[in-house]
C-alpha cells in the first residue's frame, strides 16, 4: 500500500472535519440539524473508507463504505427525520451544562483523549494512526453530548455517533473489523433504531413528550 | 449435532412463536422448545465431558468447561422459568395486564432471548460474542416494557441507553483487542478474534493496548454484570419487567456478562503479566457489594430488593474472579451456578406472592404461609439459602471465597463480612414480614406452578451438602483455564 | 469408725439440741438486765416450746403440704448443721460430711422453706416477710462466704473442724484480716438471726418485722419447731464464730465422749460471754428502717473484703 | 465383647433416626396424635440411647471418620472424643426427657402444623448432634447454623403475633453474626495451612497475638449464641416465644453447645491458652451472671425471668472457663482440673435443672393460659404434680445442698477460693472477690427461684379462671420426673459423675481431679486440702432427725390439726389481691440495683378512684448498643440514596467518569 501526502492529507482532513461536527453536535440544540450532522458524520465517515479501501485495496472495505453510506447517510437520518416530523420534537430544551461550559469539558477530554492514543498510535502500522486520538475524541464527545441532553431524541443522536465515532476507530487502527462482526454490528444498529422507533412512540403515548424528565420517577432518594 | 439443535432450536423457536405466539398452546410449546433446547445441551455437557474440548463452526464456535457448564445452567434455567410462566402470564393476561399480540411478543422475545445467550456463551469469536450481547440487550429491552406501563418504559429505557452505551465501549475495546491481535496474527481478518487463538498467543499480545482495551470491555461488559456504579438500570429493569424476565435476567443474563468479562480477563492478564485486572475485579466487586448491601435497607418493592441482592452477588462472584486462584475461581463458579439457581427460585416465588397480593411492595404482602404455604415456604428457604444460611449452596461458595479472601486479601474480609451482615438483616427482616403472619390477598385462579422453586432450591441443597464428582471436575478445569491469583 | 465416735457425734448434737434454747434464754435474760428490767426465767425458751407442743395445731384452709413439711425441713437442716459445726469436738464423723460452704448452703435450704412456707397461705404478711428474709440472706450470704474465705486463707481449707484446729494448734498470733472479718461475722449473725438492728425478735410490729411474719400463720408444734430451729441457728452461728475466732478449748483428735464432755464447760463458758456481747450490741443499736439493712450488710462485706485484701497483703 | 456397631456409627445411626423420626411427621402433617403420642416418644428413645451411647464410651480413645458428603476438597469429618461424648450425653439425656414431655404438650393449635413441628424439633436435636460430633469447620459451620434456622423455626412458630416475630429476627440475626466471627476465628486458626480441618488446627502454629484474635473471635462468636453480654439481648424474647419444651432446649442444652465451642477451640484447636485469656470471661461471666440473676428477679413473665436465670447460668459457666485458662495457664493443675470439673458439671446440672423448670412453666401454661406472675398463684392445690417436681428444679437451681446445683457451685467456689495463689500482682487480689460475686449471684438466685415457685404455686389464686387449673398430662409427668430425677441422682453421687468426667479433663488439659482415698460416697476433690462434701451424708441426717422428729411428735403429744380461715395477725377479710405480686417482690432488687434498670414507673396518688401501679423494666445495654447501631447503619443507607436519583444523565455521568478514571489509571 503505499499513501501519497494528498492522501493522508485528505484522511486527516476527514478526521479534523469529524472531530468539528462532534463539537458541534455538542453545542447544536435543534433536533433537525443535529440529525443532519449526524448524517454529515456518516458521510465523511464513508469518504474516509472509500479512500482507504481504494488506496489499500482491501476489498472489504468498499462493502462497509457501502453499508455507512446505506445506514448512516441515508438510512437512520431518513428514519429520525420521519420520526422528528410524526413527534413533533424539534427544540431540545436547554441543556443541563451551558454551551461554553459543554465547550470547554469537550477540549479537555480532546485532549484527553489524544494523550490516550498516544501509545496506541505508536503501535500502529496503519497510515491512519494519527486519527486514532480523533476516533477516541468523538466517543467521548458523543458521550458528553447525551449526558448534556434532555430530549430522548437528542441522546439517541448522540448514542449513534458515538457509533460512528467506534466505525472510525475500527477503520484509522486496524482498517476495519473481520467482516463477520461489522454485518453484526450493522445490524444491531439497525435494529436497535427500529427499537428506539418503537420506544419513542410508547413513551410519546404515555407522557405525551419525549422529555427525559419524565423518566425521572424510578428512584431511590425518596 | 447437539450444538446445532442447541442453537437452532431457539432461533427458529422464536421465529414460529413470532407468527403463532398468541395462540392457545403457545405457552406450551415455548415448554416443549426450553426442553429440546436443555436436552440438547446436556447431550453437548456428556459429549464434551466425553470427548473434552470442542470447536465447530468453522473455528466461529468453541466449547469448553468454563462454557459448557454455563450452557447447561442457562438452558436448565430457562427450562424452568418457560415452565413458571406458563401458569404465570396466563394469571397476568386475566388481570388484564396483557393482550394476546404482547404474549406473542413475550414468547417470541424470550426464544430469541435464550438464543443470543447461548450464542454469546459459545461463540469463539469476541466480536461475535460482542454482537450477540447487544442482541440480548435489545430482546430484553422489548421483554422489560412489556407492559408498556410508564414504570417500565422508563426502566426500560434506563436499560437500553446505559447498556447500550456500556456495550459500546465494550465494542471499541473489542477494536483494541483486534487492533492488538492483529499484530501478532496477521491481518488475515477472521481468526484474530479467535479467542483460542487468542489465548494461545496471549503473552506477546501488547500489554499497553491490552491495559486500555481491558478498561474499555470492563466497563462495557460490566454496565451488563451491574458492577457498582454502573449498575443503575438493574434494578429498574428487575421490577418492572415481568417476573419470569426478571429471574432470567438476574439469573442467567448477569452470569453471561461476567462471563465475557473473565474470558477477557484471562487474555488480558496472560498478556499483562500485571495483577491491575485482578484488582479492577475485586475494586468493583467490593464496591458493588458495600453500596448494595446498603441500598437493600431502603428497600420498599420486593423486586427490587432482590434485585440489589443479585448486584451484591455479582460483586461477590467478580471480587472471587479478581482473586483468581484455583480455589476462589472454583468458589466464583460454583457462586454463579447456586446463585442462578436460587435467585430465579426467590423471583418464581416472589411472582406469585406479588400476584396474591395484587402489589409488589411489601407492606402489602402479608402471611404468605398463611396464605399458600408452599409459596411462603419457597420465599423463606430461598432467601435463608441467597444468604448464605448452611446447607444451602450459597454458603458452600460464600465459606470458599471468605476463606481465600483471609489468606489472599485479608483487609477485604472484614467489609466483606459488614456488608453481608447488613445485607442478611435488610432482607430477613422483610422476607419475614412477609412470609409470617396473618394473611391478605385473595386466592390465586390458577394452582402456581411451584415445581421449579423446589427443584431449584433441592439443587442449591444438594450442591451444598455434596458436589458430585465430575461437577467437580468440571468446575476445577474451567478453574485452572481461568488462572490467575 | 467406730460406734464410739457416733455415740460421741449423737452426745455433741443432742448437747447442741438442748442447749440451743438456754442460750437463747441467757441472751434474753443479759438484755433485760441491761435495759434494766426484770428479766425472764432462764428456761423460758423451753416453757415456751413445751407450752406450743401441747396445743391443737391450727392450719389456714389455704395451707398446702409444704406449709406443714416446712418446720421439720427447717429443723432437720439447723440439726445437721450443729452436727457438723465442731462446736465440741472436731474430729467428728459427720464434720467431714460438709465443710463450710455446705453449711452456708444448709442454711440457705432452710432460709428458702421458710420463706416458701411463708408464701403458702398467701397473706400480706406472710410474702413481705418472705420477701425480706430473702433480701437479708441474699446480701448476707456472700459476706459470710468472704469471712469464711479469709479463715479457710489462714488454715489452707474449708472444713470447718480443720479450720478450728489449725488455727487452734498454730503459735496464737494477732490476725488483723480476722479482726475485721471478726466484725463483719458479728453483723451477719445479727442480720441472720433476725437481732436488733435488722430485725426485733420481740416485736410484732407490722411493718417492721421479718422473722416473725413468717411465722404468723404457724402454730403449736410446727410454731415449736420454727422458734427451736431458730434458737438452734442462733447457737450454731455461736459455735461457727467460736470455731473462726475463738477456736481453743474444743476437743481435738479422736471423738472420745470423756473429752467431749470435758470441752462442754468451755462451751458454755464462750456461750456465757457471747450472750453478753449480743445482748450489749443489741441494747446499744437501734432498730434500722427495712431499707438501711442493705447498708448494715453492706458495710458488713465491706469489712469482710478489707479483711481479705488485708490477708492478701500482709500474709497474715 | 465388642459391640457391632463402634460408637461413634452408633451416635450416627442414632442421629440420622432423629431425622428419619422428624421426616416422618412430614407424611402426616395435620395429625397430632400421630406426630406427638408416636413420633415425640420414639425421639426421647433415641434420646436414651444417644445417652447410653455416649456414656459408655465415655473412657475410649477418640475415633474419627470421614463422610462422603462436603465439600469436594473438605468432606465432612466427624470425631467422637470424651469432650464430644460428655456433651452428647447431655444431649441425650436432657432432650430424653423434653420430647417425652413434649409428647403430651403438642396439641391442634394455630401456628405451625404439627408434622412441621416436629420435623423442626428433630432436625434442631440432631443437628445439635452433628455440631458436636463435626470435625473440620465447614461441617461445623453447616450443622451449626442449621441448629440456628432450626430453632429460629422453633421460636418463631407461633409467627400470629408481631413480638414473636420480631423476637425471631433478633435471634436469627445476633445468630448469625455471631457465626460469622466464628468462622472468622476458623479462618484464623487454621494459621497457614488453609486446611480446615481441626486436626490442621490443631498442628497449627500461630502467633501470640493470632492466638488472641481467635480466642476473642470465638469468644464473641459462641458467647452470642450462649447469650453472654453484650449479646444476650436475643435471649430474653426469644425464650418465651418458643414452645414451652422447645424453650427448655434451647435454653437446657442449646446455649450448652456455646460452651462446648469455646471449650473445644481454647483447650483442644489453640492447645496452649495464654493465662491472661482467661481474665476476660472471667469478667465478662462475672458481669453476665449478676446481670442475668437481677434481671430476672424483676420480671413478671415466668418465661422471660427463667430466661435471665440462664444468662446468669451462662455468666457462671463462662467464669469457671476463665478460671480454668487462668489456672491452666500459670500452671495450677490441680485447679485448673477443679474449674473444668465445675465447668462441665454445671452444664449438665443447667441443661437438667432449666429444662425441668421451663417444661413446669409450660404446663402451667397449659392448664391456666397464662404467663404472667401476676394472675397465677396457688397452683400446688391444682396441680400438684407439677408443683412438686418443678419445687426439685427450684431447689437445685437456687444451690441448695443436697441438689445438684450445689455441687458445681461448691467446685466453682472450691477453685475460687485459692484464686490468690496466681503468681500475679492484681490478679490474685481480684479474683478472689469474684467468688463474692458467684456468692451473690448464687443467693439472689435463691431470691428468684422463692419469687418463682412462690407466686406461680404457692399463695392463694389471684384469678379465679385458676379453679379449672388441670395437672399434667402422664407423658408430661413422665417428661418431669425423669428430669427431676436427674436432678437428685447428679446432686446425690457427684463423686461419681466427677469420675466421669475424669477422661474429658484429661483430654482437654490432661489431668484428673484426684479422687484419692475417700469413701464413694464422699466428695473430696482436693485432699491436700483436706476439703470434702457428702450429700449422702446431710440427706441421710436431715431424714433421720425429720422421721425421728415427726415420730416423736406423733406418739408422745397426740394432738390433731383443725383447719381455719387464715389468721393473718386478726385480719378478717384477707383476699388474693393482698399478696404479693411478682413486681412487689422483685422490689428490693429493684431498689437495691437500680443502676441496672431503665424504668418506667407509674405510680398512683392517694386520691385516684381506680389506683393502678405499673413499672416498666428496660434493658440499659438495648439502648446504648443495639439502637445506635440500627440507626447508623439506617443513615448510611440514607446518604447514600442520593446516588440513585433517577436521572439517567447523572447514570451517564457515573459510567463517564468511571472510564476515564479508569483509562487515566491504566496510563
Amino acid at each position: 500500500m503505499n499513501f501519497t501526502s494528498l492522501d493522508l492529507q485528505l484522511l486527516n482532513t476527514c478526521a479534523a472535519l469529524l472531530l468539528l461536527v462532534s463539537f458541534a453536535m455538542l453545542s447544536q440544540r435543534r433536533i433537525v440539524s443535529l440529525v443532519n450532522l449526524l448524517a454529515l458524520q456518516g458521510t465523511l465517515l464513508c469518504a474516509a473508507t472509500l479512500l482507504l479501501a481504494w488506496r489499500t485495496g482491501q476489498h472489504h472495505l468498499y462493502l462497509s463504505a457501502a453499508l455507512t453510506l446505506a445506514l448512516k447517510v441515508v438510512g437512520l437520518p431518513w428514519l429520525l427525520h420521519r420520526l422528528i416530523r410524526r413527534l413533533e420534537v424539534y427544540w431540545d430544551t436547554e441543556p443541563l451544562i451551558n454551551m461554553p461550559g459543554a465547550m470547554l469539558v469537550g477540549l479537555v477530554t480532546v485532549v484527553f483523549a489524544f494523550g490516550l492514543a498516544q501509545p496506541i498510535a505508536e503501535l500502529a502500522s496503519t497510515a491512519t494512526r494519527n486519527a486514532i486520538g480523533i476516533a477516541v475524541a468523538v466517543i467521548l464527545l458523543a458521550f458528553i453530548t447525551m449526558i448534556t441532553r434532555r430530549k430522548a431524541m437528542s441522546q439517541v443522536v448522540g448514542f449513534l455517533s458515538m457509533e460512528n465515532g467506534l466505525f472510525f476507530g475500527a477503520m484509522s487502527a486496524t482498517y476495519g473489523m473481520p467482516m463477520v462482526v461489522e454485518l453484526g454490528v450493522a445490524l444491531d444498529v439497525l435494529v436497535a433504531v427500529l427499537v428506539l422507533g418503537i420506544f419513542f412512540f410508547q413513551i410519546r403515548e404515555q407522557f405525551d413528550s419525549l422529555d427525559l424528565h419524565h423518566l425521572e420517577s424510578l428512584r431511590e432518594d425518596q | 449435532m447437539e450444538f446445532a439443535v442447541l442453537l437452532a432450536t431457539p432461533l427458529g423457536g422464536s421465529m414460529l412463536l413470532a407468527l403463532w405466539g398468541h395462540r392457545r398452546r403457545a405457552a406450551e410449546i415455548n415448554v416443549a422448545l426450553s426442553l429440546v433446547t436443555f436436552l440438547a445441551a446436556t447431550a453437548l455437557t456428556a459429549r464434551v465431558i466425553g470427548e473434552g474440548n470442542l470447536l465447530t463452526g468453522r473455528d466461529q464456535f468453541f466449547i469448553d468447561p468454563f462454557n459448557v457448564f454455563l450452557v447447561a445452567l442457562t438452558a436448565f434455567v430457562g427450562l424452568t422459568t418457560a415452565i413458571f410462566s406458563r401458569p404465570y402470564m396466563r394469571v397476568e393476561i386475566e388481570h388484564g395486564r396483557l393482550n394476546a399480540h404482547r404474549l406473542r411478543l413475550y414468547h417470541s422475545m424470550y426464544q430469541l432471548f435464550m438464543a443470543m445467550m447461548l450464542v454469546a456463551l459459545t461463540s469463539n469469536n469476541l466480536g461475535l460474542l460482542w454482537v450477540a450481547m447487544e442482541a440480548a440487550t435489545l430482546s430484553t429491552v422489548l421483554l422489560v416494557t412489556l407492559y408498556r406501563t410508564p414504570a417500565s418504559l422508563e426502566a426500560g429505557w434506563k436499560y437500553f441507553i446505559l447498556c447500550g452505551v456500556g456495550i459500546a465501549q465494550a465494542l471499541f475495546g473489542t477494536i483494541l483487542l483486534y487492533f492488538a491481535a492483529e499484530k501478532v496474527l496477521g491481518a488475515e481478518g477472521v481468526r484474530a478474534l479467535l479467542w483460542t487463538d487468542l489465548a494461545a498467543v496471549k503473552g506477546e499480545l501488547e500489554p499497553t493496548v491490552l491495559s486500555l482495551a481491558f478498561v474499555f470491555l470492563l466497563v462495557g461488559y460490566g454496565t451488563k454484570v451491574g458492577l457498582a456504579p454502573l449498575h443503575n438500570w438493574l434494578p429498574d429493569a428487575h421490577a418492572e419487567g415481568p417476573t419470569p424476565v426478571s429471574a432470567v435476567l438476574s439469573g442467567l443474563l448477569l452470569n453471561v456478562a461476567i462471563y465475557a468479562v473473565v474470558r477477557c480477563k484471562v487474555l488480558v492478564e496472560g498478556s499483562l503479566q500485571s495483577s491491575l485486572p485482578s484488582n479492577m475485579l475485586m475494586g468493583f466487586g467490593l464496591l458493588s457489594v458495600v453500596l448494595a448491601a446498603f441500598f437493600l435497607w431502603r428497600q420498599r418493592d420486593i423486586k427490587r430488593l432482590f434485585a440489589y441482592s443479585s448486584i451484591e452477588h455479582m460483586g461477590i462472584v467478580t471480587f472471587a474472579f479478581g482473586m483468581g486462584g484455583a480455589v476462589a475461581n472454583f468458589a466464583a463458579l460454583l457462586h454463579m451456578t447456586v446463585h442462578s439457581l436460587t435467585k430465579s427460585a426467590i423471583f418464581f416465588a416472589v411472582g406469585h406472592a406479588a400476584q396474591k397480593a395484587g402489589s409488589q411492595r411489601m407492606e402489602d404482602i402479608r402471611g404468605l404461609l398463611a396464605m399458600n404455604p408452599t409459596i411462603g415456604w419457597g420465599l423463606m428457604l430461598g432467601s435463608l439459602a441467597i444468604l448464605g444460611v448452611p446447607p444451602f449452596g450459597v454458603f458452600a461458595s460464600e465459606f470458599l471465597i471468605l476463606t481465600t479472601a483471609m489468606k489472599q486479601q485479608p483487609w477485604a474480609t472484614p467489609i466483606l463480612l459488614v456488608a453481608l451482615g447488613v445485607a442478611f438483616a435488610a432482607i430477613f427482616g422483610r422476607v419475614q414480614s412477609m412470609v409470617y403472619g396473618e394473611a391478605t390477598g385473595r386466592r390465586l385462579p390458577h394452582q402456581p406452578a411451584l415445581l421449579p422453586v423446589f427443584a431449584h432450591l433441592a439443587l442449591v441443597l444438594l450442591l451444598g451438602l455434596y458436589i458430585p464428582p465430575y461437577l467437580a471436575e468440571w468446575y476445577r478445569a474451567a478453574a485452572r483455564m481461568i488462572g490467575g491469583g | 469408725m467406730s460406734g464410739l465416735a457416733w455415740f460421741t457425734q449423737l452426745l455433741e448434737v443432742l448437747a447442741a439440741i438442748s442447749l440451743a434454747p438456754l442460750f437463747l434464754g441467757w441472751v434474753n435474760q443479759c438484755r433485760a438486765w441491761l435495759q434494766n428490767r426484770r428479766a425472764p426465767s432462764l428456761l423460758l425458751p423451753y416453757r415456751g416450746i413445751r407450752k406450743l407442743f401441747h396445743k391443737d395445731a391450727v392450719l389456714a384452709e389455704g395451707a398446702s403440704p409444704l406449709f406443714r413439711a416446712a418446720p421439720y425441713v427447717v429443723f432437720g437442716a439447723m440439726v445437721a448443721a450443729a452436727a457438723i459445726i465442731p462446736s465440741m469436738g472436731t474430729g467428728l464423723p459427720f464434720t467431714t460430711a460438709a465443710d463450710a460452704i455446705a453449711l452456708v448452703g444448709l442454711f440457705a435450704t432452710a432460709r428458702v422453706f421458710m420463706s416458701l412456707a411463708a408464701m403458702d397461705i398467701g397473706t400480706a404478711f406472710g410474702t413481705l416477710g418472705a420477701r425480706r428474709e430473702m433480701m437479708v440472706g441474699f446480701l448476707a450470704e456472700p459476706a459470710l462466704l468472704i469471712v469464711i474465705f479469709v479463715a479457710s486463707l489462714l488454715s489452707a481449707t474449708t472444713a470447718l473442724p480443720l479450720i478450728a484446729e489449725r488455727l487452734a494448734t498454730q503459735a496464737p498470733a494477732l490476725y488483723p484480716s480476722l479482726a475485721f472479718t471478726a466484725v463483719a461475722f458479728t453483723m451477719v449473725l445479727l442480720a441472720e438471726n433476725a437481732r436488733i438492728p435488722v430485725d426485733n425478735p420481740a416485736t410484732h410490729l407490722e411493718l417492721t418485722m421479718i422473722h416473725e411474719a413468717m411465722l404468723l400463720e404457724y402454730s403449736a408444734r410446727h410454731l415449736a419447731l420454727m422458734e427451736w430451729a431458730a434458737a438452734l441457728k442462733l447457737f450454731n452461728y455461736a459455735c461457727i464464730g467460736f470455731a473462726l475466732f475463738v477456736p481453743w478449748g474444743a476437743s481435738t483428735g479422736e471423738p472420745d465422749p470423756a473429752a467431749l464432755l470435758l470441752s462442754m464447760p468451755v462451751l458454755v463458758g464462750k456461750l456465757a460471754v457471747a450472750g453478753v456481747w449480743l445482748a450489749l450490741l443489741e441494747t446499744v443499736s437501734a432498730k434500722l428502717r427495712v431499707f438501711r439493712a442493705p447498708e448494715f450488710l453492706a458495710t458488713a462485706f465491706m469489712f469482710a473484703v478489707l479483711g481479705l485484701l488485708v490477708h492478701l497483703l500482709l500474709g497474715a | 465383647m465388642e459391640p457391632v456397631l463402634s460408637p461413634l456409627d452408633a451416635c450416627l445411626v442414632l442421629l440420622t433416626g432423629w431425622i428419619v423420626v422428624g421426616a416422618a411427621g412430614m407424611l402426616r402433617r395435620g395429625n397430632v396424635v400421630f406426630v406427638a403420642r408416636v413420633l415425640f416418644p420414639l425421639g426421647a428413645l433415641i434420646g436414651v440411647g444417644l445417652a447410653v451411647v455416649a456414656g459408655w464410651s465415655l473412657a475410649l480413645p477418640a475415633e474419627r471418620v470421614t463422610l462422603l458428603i462436603g465439600l469436594p476438597d473438605l468432606p465432612f469429618h466427624l470425631r467422637l472424643d470424651p469432650l464430644s461424648r460428655t456433651f452428647l450425653a447431655l444431649l441425650g439425656a436432657a432432650s430424653a426427657g423434653v420430647s417425652i414431655f413434649a409428647g403430651g404438650y403438642f396439641r391442634k393449635g394455630q401456628g405451625t402444623a404439627p408434622g412441621v413441628l416436629g420435623l423442626q424439633y428433630h432436625l434442631f436435636l440432631a443437628s445439635m448432634g452433628f455440631v458436636l460430633l463435626a470435625d473440620d469447620a465447614y461441617a461445623f459451620m453447616v450443622a451449626w447454623e442449621t441448629m440456628a434456622v432450626a430453632s429460629y423455626f422453633l421460636v418463631t412458630s407461633q409467627h400470629g403475633l408481631p413480638e414473636i416475630r420480631s423476637a425471631g429476627f433478633l435471634y436469627l440475626l445476633i445468630a448469625h453474626v455471631g457465626a460469622i466471627a466464628i468462622l472468622l476465628s476458623f479462618g484464623i486458626l487454621q494459621g497457614g495451612t488453609w486446611q480446615f480441618t481441626f486436626d490442621a488446627m490443631r498442628a497449627a502454629e500461630l502467633s501470640p497475638t493470632w492466638a488472641a484474635a481467635a480466642f476473642g473471635l470465638a469468644l464473641f462468636g459462641f458467647g452470642a449464641k450462649a447469650g453472654l453480654l453484650p449479646t444476650h439481648v436475643w435471649l430474653p424474647e426469644a425464650h418465651p416465644a418458643a414452645p414451652s419444651p422447645v424453650s427448655a432446649l434451647m435454653s437446657g442444652v442449646m446455649l450448652k453447645t456455646a460452651v462446648y465451642g469455646v471449650l473445644r477451640v481454647t483447650f483442644d484447636l489453640l492447645g496452649e491458652p495464654a493465662w491472661w485469656w482467661g481474665l476476660v470471661p472471667v469478667v465478662l461471666g462475672l458481669a453476665t451472671a449478676l446481670f442475668g440473676v437481677v434481671f430476672a428477679a424483676a420480671q413478671t413473665d415466668m418465661k422471660r425471668l427463667l430466661a435471665y436465670s440462664s444468662i446468669e447460668n451462662i455468666g457462671v459457666l463462662f467464669t469457671g472457663i476463665g478460671l480454668a485458662i487462668v489456672f491452666h495457664g500459670v500452671g495450677m493443675q490441680a485447679l485448673a482440673t477443679l474449674a473444668l470439673v465445675a465447668v462441665l458439671y454445671h452444664a449438665v446440672n443447667h441443661a437438667f435443672m432449666k429444662s425441668l423448670l421451663f417444661l413446669g412453666t409450660g404446663a402451667v401454661l397449659h392448664a391456666t393460659g397464662e404467663r404472667n406472675l401476676g394472675r397465677l398463684g396457688g397452683l400446688i392445690h391444682r396441680m400438684p404434680w407439677v408443683a412438686w417436681l418443678t419445687l426439685v428444679g427450684v431447689l437445685a437451681i437456687s444451690g441448695l445442698p443436697p441438689l445438684n446445683g450445689f455441687v458445681s457451685e461448691w467446685l466453682l467456689l472450691q477453685a475460687f477460693l485459692f484464686s490468690h495463689e496466681v503468681p500475679h500482682p492484681f490478679v490474685n487480689m481480684l479474683l478472689p472477690l469474684g467468688a463474692a460475686i458467684v456468692a451473690l449471684a448464687a443467693a439472689l438466685a435463691a431470691y428468684v427461684m422463692v419469687k418463682f415457685f412462690g407466686v406461680v404455686f404457692l399463695g392463694q389464686p389471684r384469678e379465679p379462671g385458676l379453679a379449672h387449673a388441670h395437672d399434667a398430662g402422664r407423658l408430661e409427668r413422665l417428661g418431669l420426673v425423669w428430669l427431676a430425677l436427674g436432678c437428685v441422682l447428679l446432686g446425690l453421687f457427684p463423686a461419681q459423675v466427677i469420675d466421669a468426667l475424669g477422661a474429658t479433663t484429661t483430654q482437654l488439659i490432661g489431668s484428673v481431679p484426684p479422687q484419692g482415698a475417700s469413701p464413694w460416697w464422699m466428695l473430696a476433690p482436693l485432699p491436700d486440702r483436706q476439703v470434702s462434701y457428702a450429700p449422702l451424708v446431710l440427706l441421710a441426717v436431715i431424714a433421720v432427725v425429720l422421721a425421728t422428729t415427726s415420730v416423736v411428735v406423733r406418739r408422745v403429744y397426740r394432738r390433731d390439726v383443725r383447719r381455719a380461715p387464715a389468721w393473718d395477725c386478726g385480719f378478717a377479710r384477707v383476699d388474693a389481691r393482698m399478696q404479693d405480686t411478682a413486681e412487689g417482690f422483685g422490689q428490693p432488687i429493684r431498689h437495691i440495683f437500680q443502676g441496672f434498670f431503665s424504668m418506667e414507673r407509674e405510680l398512683p396518688s392517694a386520691f385516684d378512684r381506680a389506683p393502678r401501679y405499673r413499672v416498666v423494666v428496660g434493658d440499659r445495654i438495648w439502648r446504648l448498643v443495639y439502637e445506635p447501631l440500627g440507626g447508623r447503619v439506617q443513615r448510611i443507607a440514607d446518604s447514600l440514596a442520593w446516588l440513585q436519583q433517577g436521572r439517567i444523565s447523572a447514570y451517564l455521568t457515573y459510567s463517564f467518569v468511571t472510564l476515564v478514571t479508569l483509562l487515566a489509571v491504566v496510563l
